[in-house]
């Protein structure tokens, strides 16, 4: 029987990790992967935490955030292919006109 | 076999908005009439919602118990708070859409989809206002920030509205992520989604080490910061604000912004006011930090939207005062009276430099009030409410999140907060000084109709409420949450 | 009778305010007229409202027009004492004379009828002075005085001479007026009051003598400024620059005296303090003797006459210093009949001259305006001190006092027989200059007699120096009787007791007054390089005083150029750069730590996310750390 | 003991997947990286008796989502490649100092602090949170009903903001 | 009755809004009758007013209940005579800007609200309301000095906004604490002055907000070493503007420093003496200095501001009968006075269009009318008895001199260094032959501008000879002020005159 603690801290370290790959990573597609490592942490911690305290919730919950993850991958990567459109590159680097 | 508990009522407003938006577009799809057609039905939805928020309010100020205003076992709640929030929401969405509405006409096709969006948006919002629990509130921010994500990328001025689109998105993505990920702490910490039900149990039980439930309160109000737009999380708006087509942008930011510290203010006064001896200190740093850094940004800043960003994010520091002070009522008056005043703003900017553009230049509004006295004037008596000066809505709004957290005894934050609406003074004056005092280029500003209604409107608020701030204070006062 | 007294002053006041407004629409004489006609009226009315002191034992009394400032015991009261009724009869007698003679000689002058008004509005604030009921009242005066002479010594302000001149007379005159003014707020402060009854019943109980020197010093500082004494004096030679008649009613029988006025006033309180006695005394000697020398050598006719004025206050001031109030007033008296008179008559020699005021280019002029040079003559004769003129008695009881005082008055007493001697040398070196001799006339000119309106006064003024003397002679006190009631509470100075005595006094200084009146006339009735040479043989001292011991430049030197250095700092190397730049420097730096801080916003998103990242972390920490 | 095994193994699995997602050049092996990442959750899901929620895990994410993922990446271009140093200024540094407080501050925490990931946590009670398909549909459409509607909202909004996006660029580009 | 007196300039600014703009001939006179009506009500009020020290017409509503906040207005004796000067001002200086062509419109409006703001500030007897006045008047001033001033105009109203706002902002905090502690220690929160001086406040709380106060008020005075916003502000501000900064605005500074450090904090009050009677000293001897040398007219007048506002601070913190009544008077001396010195600066500005001392000489020979009027308020100014700025000077000097010697005595010397500037300004600006064939050809004033200055000229004199007018009603007020000193601290009031009786206290 493994420690929900271990759980836990498995879901923080790809949390972290996802974190600071969306920092470094300049390809809008990577970092968008990213976010998804950081929300799939989340769906363990949650159903971590739910079966910690016999609570069903939190399995629940983790298709809201599934969904939330689907639908943002949909505008996302729609805003990701419209830019590309225009100029044949996925590097949010290049995308630094406004600042200041 | 249990059965889901329904109650139409408190998801009606939603309900008619989301509708609404389904009409736009298959009127839309069906039709193809003028866009003035979907406008109207847009309004019909709006008008509808408002009503339905009104049977709430009716409801809610009739309730006896608190029960009665919980539906959904919990998710969302009739309370004051809530319809005051909704309220304001609707207000932005009618007062962004007329602003815009040029912009809107000029996407042709494309104005139902956008039409569409700012409904949805508004939906999303309004559930996130109204919800009661986490996961709940979670899905509301989510829908309205998608919405807004697209509606800040549909300019024609493509490579700056991409770049707006973009960084809003993975950055406003990251802050999702974020929040959810408080959440899901919180949830370990307290096992509860629920904010009233959380309330319950840390007044409950003592938690022998709270450090989870703190990180998960920290992340939720980080989460929250970025959609207020509060130092540090700020970094988004000057640049969305630049760079998405004028013809939203007023009610863009606005409307995040209401949803988003009704939210705050949701969690930390009513789940967590049990920890607010730890969360006061943190919401004091980050207001005392986005007051001085947005106060001390915009002074230099040479764009009129990027001056009123670092201005919104200097706002977004007062209204946090206010959630430190901890009454409702400053929260709410503030919200509503500086999301007017942020709509009617905008309003102008479409006015001056056109619906679908990124030219904000100061440099443009020199002489203004040669070329349009009264869209001067009424762009002064906006930008004097949000500096805050007397017989303004804007100095009552300051004076009640002043006072509320120098009696929380937070003595500290109130000084830094009239010291750097002073350094706002300066730059609020310096468009004054531009329209009024240097001499601009001849000719004449047209101003469309609809958005003379809107400035009307916000001007009227502006001086009404700061002269008899009664009407409104009161309602505020009452409007508490659960 | 009393009851309209009032119209003393608003007489004058009337006519100023008349004129002010309507002189324009008049043709010229008639405004000069309606002024002396208002001044005359107002001797009329004080004549009469004085014959009750005649009989003596009166003590006057007060009447209140209305409140001021309440607060100061401060009103407008007009007190009506035979010493104010006295300086009240020498105004407005001295006063109207002068007028009818500044009719005759302002004539022609475009602003003939601004000129009376200024005149008329002089007369009236002079009697606010003396007919005072408090401090504060007099203190009106005693400003509006010094205004009316700014305006008159500016009265041809198209030239800049005047007009420097008489800012120079008012700002010295407001240096005195400081010493006045602090004097006044310790009475205030010691006496709850301002107003004479208030104060002098009660000065012995109240006054300390620390506080009665104090305030004795401080009046003496706002005399000497009005009286022209040292160090103060230096505005009055410069005021010459004003038409004459002023300098003859302002400058030497009237406005000059508020300062004597002003101590015999305050006799009660001198009367508590030795040492403010002493220093009355001493600086009254001194300028008296430091004037007379300068005047020995001046060219300009009206300077000497200046002079000859600082240097006969200083014998005032000696008078009032020794407490011989009496002989003080005595000699204010006569001395405003004969200078008044010595004024008037170099103005009329000037208005012959066409305005030629040195000297040298003078001589001879006896034969062609007798009448102005035998006045002037009397005038000499009175103010050198012969018996029995006017000048005489008053000198010489001044110094009779002082010499009975004794102790170091005694060598106040020989420095006045000194200037005695050097009154008679230059007055007489004066009118001979002028009047004797051949004519040294610079060619063009042709002197002639004034007219009657300016002889009148003349002969009017000659009669009272010639017996104005005998109102208070040793045999006859008819003047000391007359004041008695006003200085019967305090000590008074005589001079010494037995006909021996005064004899031998007297004998002293009309030796003086003689041997110096000899010299001079000796000397320059010789032709012009005869006297030059002698002139010479004094050298360099009477450089030096022809100079007026370059006073002016060391004042200049020493306090003018400081302070406009000081001035200057202040405002372009203090307040500007400093003050104001810290001002702008604290604006500057909130800009500049905006243009610190914006490269924050670099543009790029994954900046943002870090910033974002590192925020939230402190955040947790803090709250977690917090707890 | 051989639970313990497992979850080391998926875990190291889960691990090795976000390090390929953030480290590899190559936008196509960080797409097989999340992949890996994904499955390794599913496992763990299962682990956890969370049966439903790891099916919808595998069919929604390795299915749909990163199907998606892929088909960008093709059509963006497989050989777009990062090079790997930093274009921008301190940019590491700020990231590897946040990350060092994080890791000192987690580190600090676990080992010092009496820190407790889920401080209510009570006796495991498998029946509980065994999440069979009737389990979780009953929450799910008795208390969460409200939230279940909320999700069409979203996609919805999903939907129309990727018409509302694509559609534009058709009629400009 | 004092809230119509607040409205009827608003009322009469939005009547002036609702004409037509291009109708530019009709604003300002229409200005000007409307600004006549407040002028009669004050007067009105002035003679029906008792001479009490209680507060007269007191006017309560409440504004927003929960909050305490009131609209309460009431006029005594220290606002009463603001409340005059402001009425009497703001027609003249409406009346005297026939300079301003562009824009009147807006002009007229401001100057309106303007007179609104200040009326309201002196009769405020709750706090917050205060506030709202004592903020809002900013405003319009701050675009009559951005849009009609000269060269450096923007500059100067910029600065002028921010930095006085700067020390109100401080207030605000202050104000803000004195209600909290009114709730914590009386159970409901209140603005009512009369309710905040019943507070005891520990003195550490007392010192930091008398220092609050304190410093709004003395930026606005302005006190050294706050005043160099002054000499912009008024350079570059239009004729109007002036004359209402300097004859109404900065007395807002030392109405309150009067109205509510001394009521509010007496013990601090106290305390401070010497600190402020130092700063006022300072500023008296230093403003005189550096006025001297002012090549420029304006500029000239606008330093003998600071040196005469020196006076009325001493006066207040003199904390005798004498100085604060001389405070009261002086303030409106000083309004009187100067407002005619800047309208008369600006005649000869419209004139020349410079304000140069070098570029003038000789005026006196080509408009003695204007010279005449010029000296007689220099004189006025400069303190000479018989005209008003004396008596106010001489109570201040007398009434400190009992409390505080040295500091009266250097103040003293304010008085020489006036002559000194003035007529020095006066000998270069009036006196010679005019050389500048330009100074030649300069007309002498109207009868619209005699009509102006005739009537500040009167006010001069009647008050100088008479000023019990004002007195008799000043004189209850301040002393009540001087007893609730008393009664609340240990302070004894310096009774000059060792025998009390011969004393006469002013009024009562």
């Amino acid at each position: 029987m493994v420690d929900p603690g271990w759980y836990m801290a498995l879901a923080g370290t790809l949390f972290f990790i996802g974190a600071v790959g969306l920092l470094l990573r300049r390809n809008a597609l990577v970092m968008f992967m990213c976010i998804e490592l950081m929300l799939n942490a989340v769906n363990l911690t949650l159903i971590t935490a739910g079966r910690a305290l016999n609570d069903l919730n939190g399995q629940v919950a983790v298709f809201f955030v599934l969904v939330v993850a689907a639908a943002e991958v949909v505008v996302g990567l729609a805003i990701i292919v419209a830019i590309f459109r225009v100029r044949a590159s996925a590097s949010v680097d290049e995308l630094s006109e406004l600042r200041g | 076999m249990v059965t889901p508990e329904i109650n139409w009522l408190a998801i009606l407003p939603e309900l008619f908005l989301a509708l609404g938006a389904a009409a736009v577009l298959l009127v839309d799809v069906q039709w193809k009439p003028r866009t003035l057609v979907l406008g109207a039905v847009a309004a019909a939805s709006v008008a509808a919602a408002v009503v339905a928020s009104g049977a709430q309010w009716l409801e809610a100020s009739g309730a006896t118990d608190a029960s009665g205003l919980v539906a959904f076992s919990g998710l969302v709640v009739m309370d004051g708070f809530a319809i005051f929030g909704r309220f304001a929401l609707l207000a932005v969405t009618t007062f962004g859409l007329l602003s815009g509405w040029r912009y809107f006409e000029s996407l042709g096709r494309r104005g139902a989809e956008a039409l569409a969006l700012v409904l949805l948006a508004t939906a999303g919002f309004s559930i996130m206002v109204a919800s009661n629990n986490l996961v709940m509130m979670f899905l509301g921010l989510e829908a309205g920030s998608i919405a807004l994500y697209v509606l800040a990328g549909m300019s024609r001025e493509r490579a700056r509205s991409d770049e707006a689109a973009i960084k809003y998105f993975l950055l406003g993505s990251f802050a999702s992520a974020i929040f959810i990920y408080g959440v899901a702490l919180l949830y370990a910490g307290t096992g509860q989604f629920g904010l009233l039900e959380m309330r319950d149990f840390l007044s409950d039980f003592v938690v022998l080490s709270p450090a989870v439930i703190l990180i998960g309160l920290g992340l939720v109000v980080v989460g929250l910061g970025f959609k207020v737009s509060a130092a540090p999380f700020h970094t988004w708006a000057p640049d969305v604000y630049q760079g998405a087509p004028a013809g939203v942008v007023g009610y863009l930011a606005s409307v995040a912004k209401v949803a988003g510290f009704v939210a705050l203010a949701r969690i930390l006064l009513t789940g967590l006011d049990a920890l607010g001896a730890d969360w006061r200190p943190i919401v004091a740093g980050i207001a005392a930090l986005s007051m001085m850094l947005g106060s001390i940004l915009a002074l230099v800043q040479d764009d009129v939207r990027r001056m009123l960003a670092y201005s919104g994010v200097a706002h977004a520091g007062f209204i946090m005062t206010g959630v430190v002070g901890g009454t409702t009522e400053g929260i709410l008056f503030y919200l509503a009276i500086y999301s007017l005043q942020l709509v009617g703003a905008f309003a102008v900017v479409t006015a001056v430099s056109g619906a679908d553009t990124s030219a904000s230049d100061l440099a443009s509004y020199r002489g203004l009030a040669r070329r349009s006295p009264l869209l001067a004037a009424s762009f002064a008596v906006l930008l004097l409410g949000m500096a805050g000066l007397p017989v303004t809505s804007g100095f009552i709004a300051k004076f009640g999140v002043f006072a509320q957290a120098w009696s929380q005894g937070f003595e500290w934050l109130v000084i830094v907060a009239v010291i750097a609406s002073v350094i706002a003074f300066a730059f609020y004056l310096r468009i004054i000084v531009s329209m009024y005092m240097d001499a601009g280029d001849e000719g004449t500003v047209d101003v469309p109709i609809p958005v003379r209604w809107v400035l009307v409107f916000a001007v009227g608020t502006t001086i009404l409420w700061g002269v008899l701030p009664g009407s409104l204070l009161s309602l505020a006062a009452d409007a508490f949450p659960l | 009778m009393t009851e309209f007294l009032w119209v003393i002053i608003a007489l004058p006041l009337a006519g100023a305010v008349f004129l002010h407004f309507f002189s324009r629409f008049m043709r010229e004489p008639l405004a000069g007229w309606l002024a002396s006609m208002a001044i005359g009226g107002s001797f009329a009315v004080a004549v009469v409202a004085a014959l009750p002191f005649l009989s003596g034992g009166e003590h006057g009394e007060t009447l209140l027009l209305w409140e001021w400032i309440p607060a100061l015991g401060a009103n407008i009261e007009i007190l009506w004492d035979p010493l104010s009724a006295l300086m009240t009869l020498i105004v407005t007698g001295v006063g109207t004379l002068i007028h009818i003679f500044a009719i005759g000689y302002m004539h022609g002058d475009e602003r003939f009828g601004r000129f009376f008004t200024y005149l008329n509005l002089f007369a009236a604030s002079m009697l606010t002075l003396v007919l005072a009921g408090n401090y504060a009242m007099l203190f009106i005066g005693w400003e509006l005085v010094g205004l009316c002479s700014y305006l008159l010594i500016g009265f041809w302000f198209t030239r800049h001479a005047p007009a420097a001149a008489a800012k120079k007379a008012f700002v010295v005159n407001r240096i005195g007026d400081f010493g006045l003014m602090v004097g006044l707020m310790l009475v205030f402060t010691t006496f709850g009051t301002l107003s004479y009854s208030g104060i002098f019943d009660r000065a012995p109980e109240l006054l300390t003598a620390g506080t009665a020197t104090a305030i004795g010093l401080l009046f003496l500082l706002g005399a000497a400024g009005k009286s022209a004494q040292i160090p103060l004096y230096v505005w009055l030679p410069d005021a010459m620059e004003g038409p004459t008649p002023v300098s003859a009613l302002i400058h030497a029988a009237t406005m000059v005296t508020a300062g004597v006025y002003l101590i015999t006033r305050s006799a009660a309180i001198y009367d508590l303090s030795v040492t403010a006695q002493v220093t009355v005394a001493t600086i009254g000697a001194a300028t008296a003797i430091w004037a007379a020398s300068i005047a020995m050598a001046q060219r300009d006719i009206k300077k000497v006459l200046a002079y000859s004025t600082v240097s006969q206050l200083g014998y005032m001031f000696l008078a009032v210093g020794t407490t011989a109030y009496v002989a003080g007033v005595f000699h204010l008296m006569t001395h405003a009949f004969f200078k008044a008179l010595l004024f008037l008559g170099a103005g009329s020699v000037i208005h012959a001259m066409g305005g030629e005021q040195d000297m040298h280019k003078m001589g001879g002029l006896r034969k062609s305006m007798p009448v102005t040079a035998w006045t002037m003559a009397i005038g000499t004769i009175a103010i050198a001190g012969i018996p029995p003129f006017a000048g005489f008695w008053s000198k010489d009881e001044i110094l009779a006092s002082a010499f009975a005082r004794g102790g170091w008055f005694s060598l106040l007493w020989i420095v006045g027989l000194i200037t005695a001697l050097l009154t008679a040398f230059y007055m007489t070196r004066q009118w001979v200059l002028v009047f004797w001799g051949e004519p040294r006339w610079s060619e063009g000119t042709h002197p002639h007699e004034s007219p009657r309106v300016m002889t009148f006064p003349l002969v009017a003024l000659a009669v009272l120096s010639v017996i104005g003397g005998l109102l208070n002679t040793p045999v006859r006190r008819t003047l000391e009787h007359y004041l008695e009631p006003v200085f019967e509470m305090v000590t008074l100075q005589h001079p010494p007791e037995g006909l021996p005595m005064f004899v031998l006094l007297a004998g002293l200084s009309v030796l003086a007054a003689l041997a110096g009146m000899g010299a001079a006339f000796i000397t320059y009735r010789q032709p012009a390089e005869n006297w030059r040479g002698f002139e010479q043989g004094f050298e360099p001292l009477w450089g030096t005083w022809e100079e007026a011991y370059r006073v002016d430049d060391i004042y200049g030197k020493l306090i003018v150029a400081p302070g406009k250095k000081a001035a200057e700092t202040a405002a372009f190397a203090i307040d500007l750069p400093v003050i104001d730049g810290a001002v702008n420097g604290v604006a500057r730096l909130v800009r500049s730590a905006g243009d610190w801080v914006r490269p924050l916003q670099t543009g790029f998103v994954r900046n943002y996310g870090a910033l974002f990242l590192a925020g939230t972390v402190v955040v947790v920490v803090w709250l977690v750390m917090g707890s | 003991m051989v639970e313990g095994l497992l979850f080391v193994v998926v875990a190291l699995v889960a691990l090795a997947g976000a390090v390929t997602v953030v480290a590899a050049r190559n936008p196509i092996h960080s797409a097989l990286g999340l992949l890996g990442t994904l499955l390794a959750m599913a496992v763990l899901y299962v682990m956890q008796l969370a049966h439903l929620v790891a099916a919808v895990q595998v069919i929604v994410y390795a299915g749909a989502v990163l199907t998606l993922f892929l088909f960008v990446i093709m059509l963006i271009g497989v050989d777009k490649e990062e090079r790997r140093e930093e274009p921008l200024p301190y940019q590491r540094w700020v990231v590897g100092g946040v990350s060092l407080v994080i890791i000192v501050f987690a580190a600090g925490l676990t080992f010092f602090g009496d820190f407790e990931w889920i401080p209510a946590a009570s006796t495991l009670d498998p029946a509980a949170t065994n999440g069979t398909v009737q389990a979780v549909a009953v929450p799910l459409f008795t208390d969460w009903v409200l939230a279940f509607e909320a999700t069409a909202l979203l996609l919805t909004i999903a939907a129309a903001g990727a018409i509302a996006l694509a559609h534009y660029r058709r009629r400009t580009a | 009755m004092l809230t119509a007196l607040v409205l009827v300039p608003v009322v009469g600014a939005l009547v002036v809004a609702l004409t037509p703009r291009r109708r530019t001939e009709l604003h300002l006179p229409l200005g000007v009758a409307v600004s006549v009506l407040p002028l009669a009500l004050a007067i009105y009020l002035f003679t029906v007013f008792e001479p009490v020290a209680a507060y007269q017409f007191t006017e309560q509503y409440v504004w927003y209940e929960p909050w305490g906040i009131t609209w309460t207005l009431g006029v005594d004796g220290i606002s009463l005579p603001m409340v005059l000067l402001t009425t009497i001002l703001v027609p003249i200086s409406l009346a005297a800007s026939t300079a301003i062509t562009t824009r009147t419109k807006e002009f007229v409006v401001y100057t309106l609200l303007l007179e609104a703001g200040m009326i309201g500030v002196f009769l405020a007897l709750d706090l917050f309301l205060f506030f709202v006045f004592f903020e809002a008047i900013l405003i319009p001033m701050y675009f009559i000095i951005g849009i009609w001033g000269s060269e450096r105009r923007v500059y100067a109203a910029m600065k002028f906004f921010i930095y006085t706002a700067f020390g109100s902002a401080l207030m605000l905090a202050g104000i803000i604490a004195l209600a909290i502690t009114h709730a914590q220690e009386f159970g409901q929160i209140s603005f009512q002055l009369a309710d905040l001086m019943q507070l005891d406040l520990g003195v550490g709380a007392e010192r930091w907000l008398f220092a609050a106060f304190a410093l709004a008020f003395a930026i606005k005075v302005p006190v050294f070493p706050l005043h160099t916003w002054l000499p912009d502000a008024h350079t570059e501000a239009p004729t109007a503007g002036s004359i209402l900064l300097a004859g109404v605005m900065l007395k807002l500074g030392t109405y309150g420093l009067l109205r509510f450090n001394l009521s509010l904090f007496p013990e601090v009050s106290v305390d401070a003496v010497w600190i402020m009677g130092t700063l006022a000293v300072i500023g008296i001897v230093y403003g005189a200095a550096v006025a001297i040398v002012q090549p420029d007219l304006k500029r000239l007048v606008a330093y003998s501001s600071v040196s005469h506002l020196g006076f009325i601070v001493l006066g207040t913190f003199a904390l005798t009968s004498g100085g604060l009544q001389g405070a009261v008077i002086q303030n409106v001396n000083h309004g009187l006075t100067t407002g005619a010195l800047f309208l008369l600066v600006g005649m000869i500005y419209d004139r020349r269009h410079t304000k140069q001392i070098s570029e003038f000489g000789g005026l006196q020979k080509v408009m003695p009318l204007y010279a005449g009027f010029f000296l007689f308020m220099i004189f006025a100014s400069i303190g000479l008895p018989g005209l008003n700025g004396f008596v106010g000077e001489f109570l201040v000097l007398i009434g400190s001199y009992t409390s505080v010697p040295a500091l009266a005595v250097v103040a003293a010397t304010g008085v020489i260094l006036a002559a000194v500037y003035f007529l020095w300004a006066y000998e270069r600006v009036f006196t010679g032959l005019p050389e500048k064939e330009e100074n030649l050809a300069l007309s002498d004033l109207s009868a619209r501008e005699i009509s102006l200055l005739a009537p500040m000229a009167a006010l001069v004199l009647v008050l100088g000879l008479y000023p019990n007018i004002l007195l008799d009603k000043i004189a209850p007020s301040t002393e009540a002020v001087l007893d609730h000193i008393e009664a609340s601290t240990g302070y004894v009031v310096p009774e000059p005159g060792r025998l009390g009786d011969v004393f006469v206290a002013g009024g009562d």
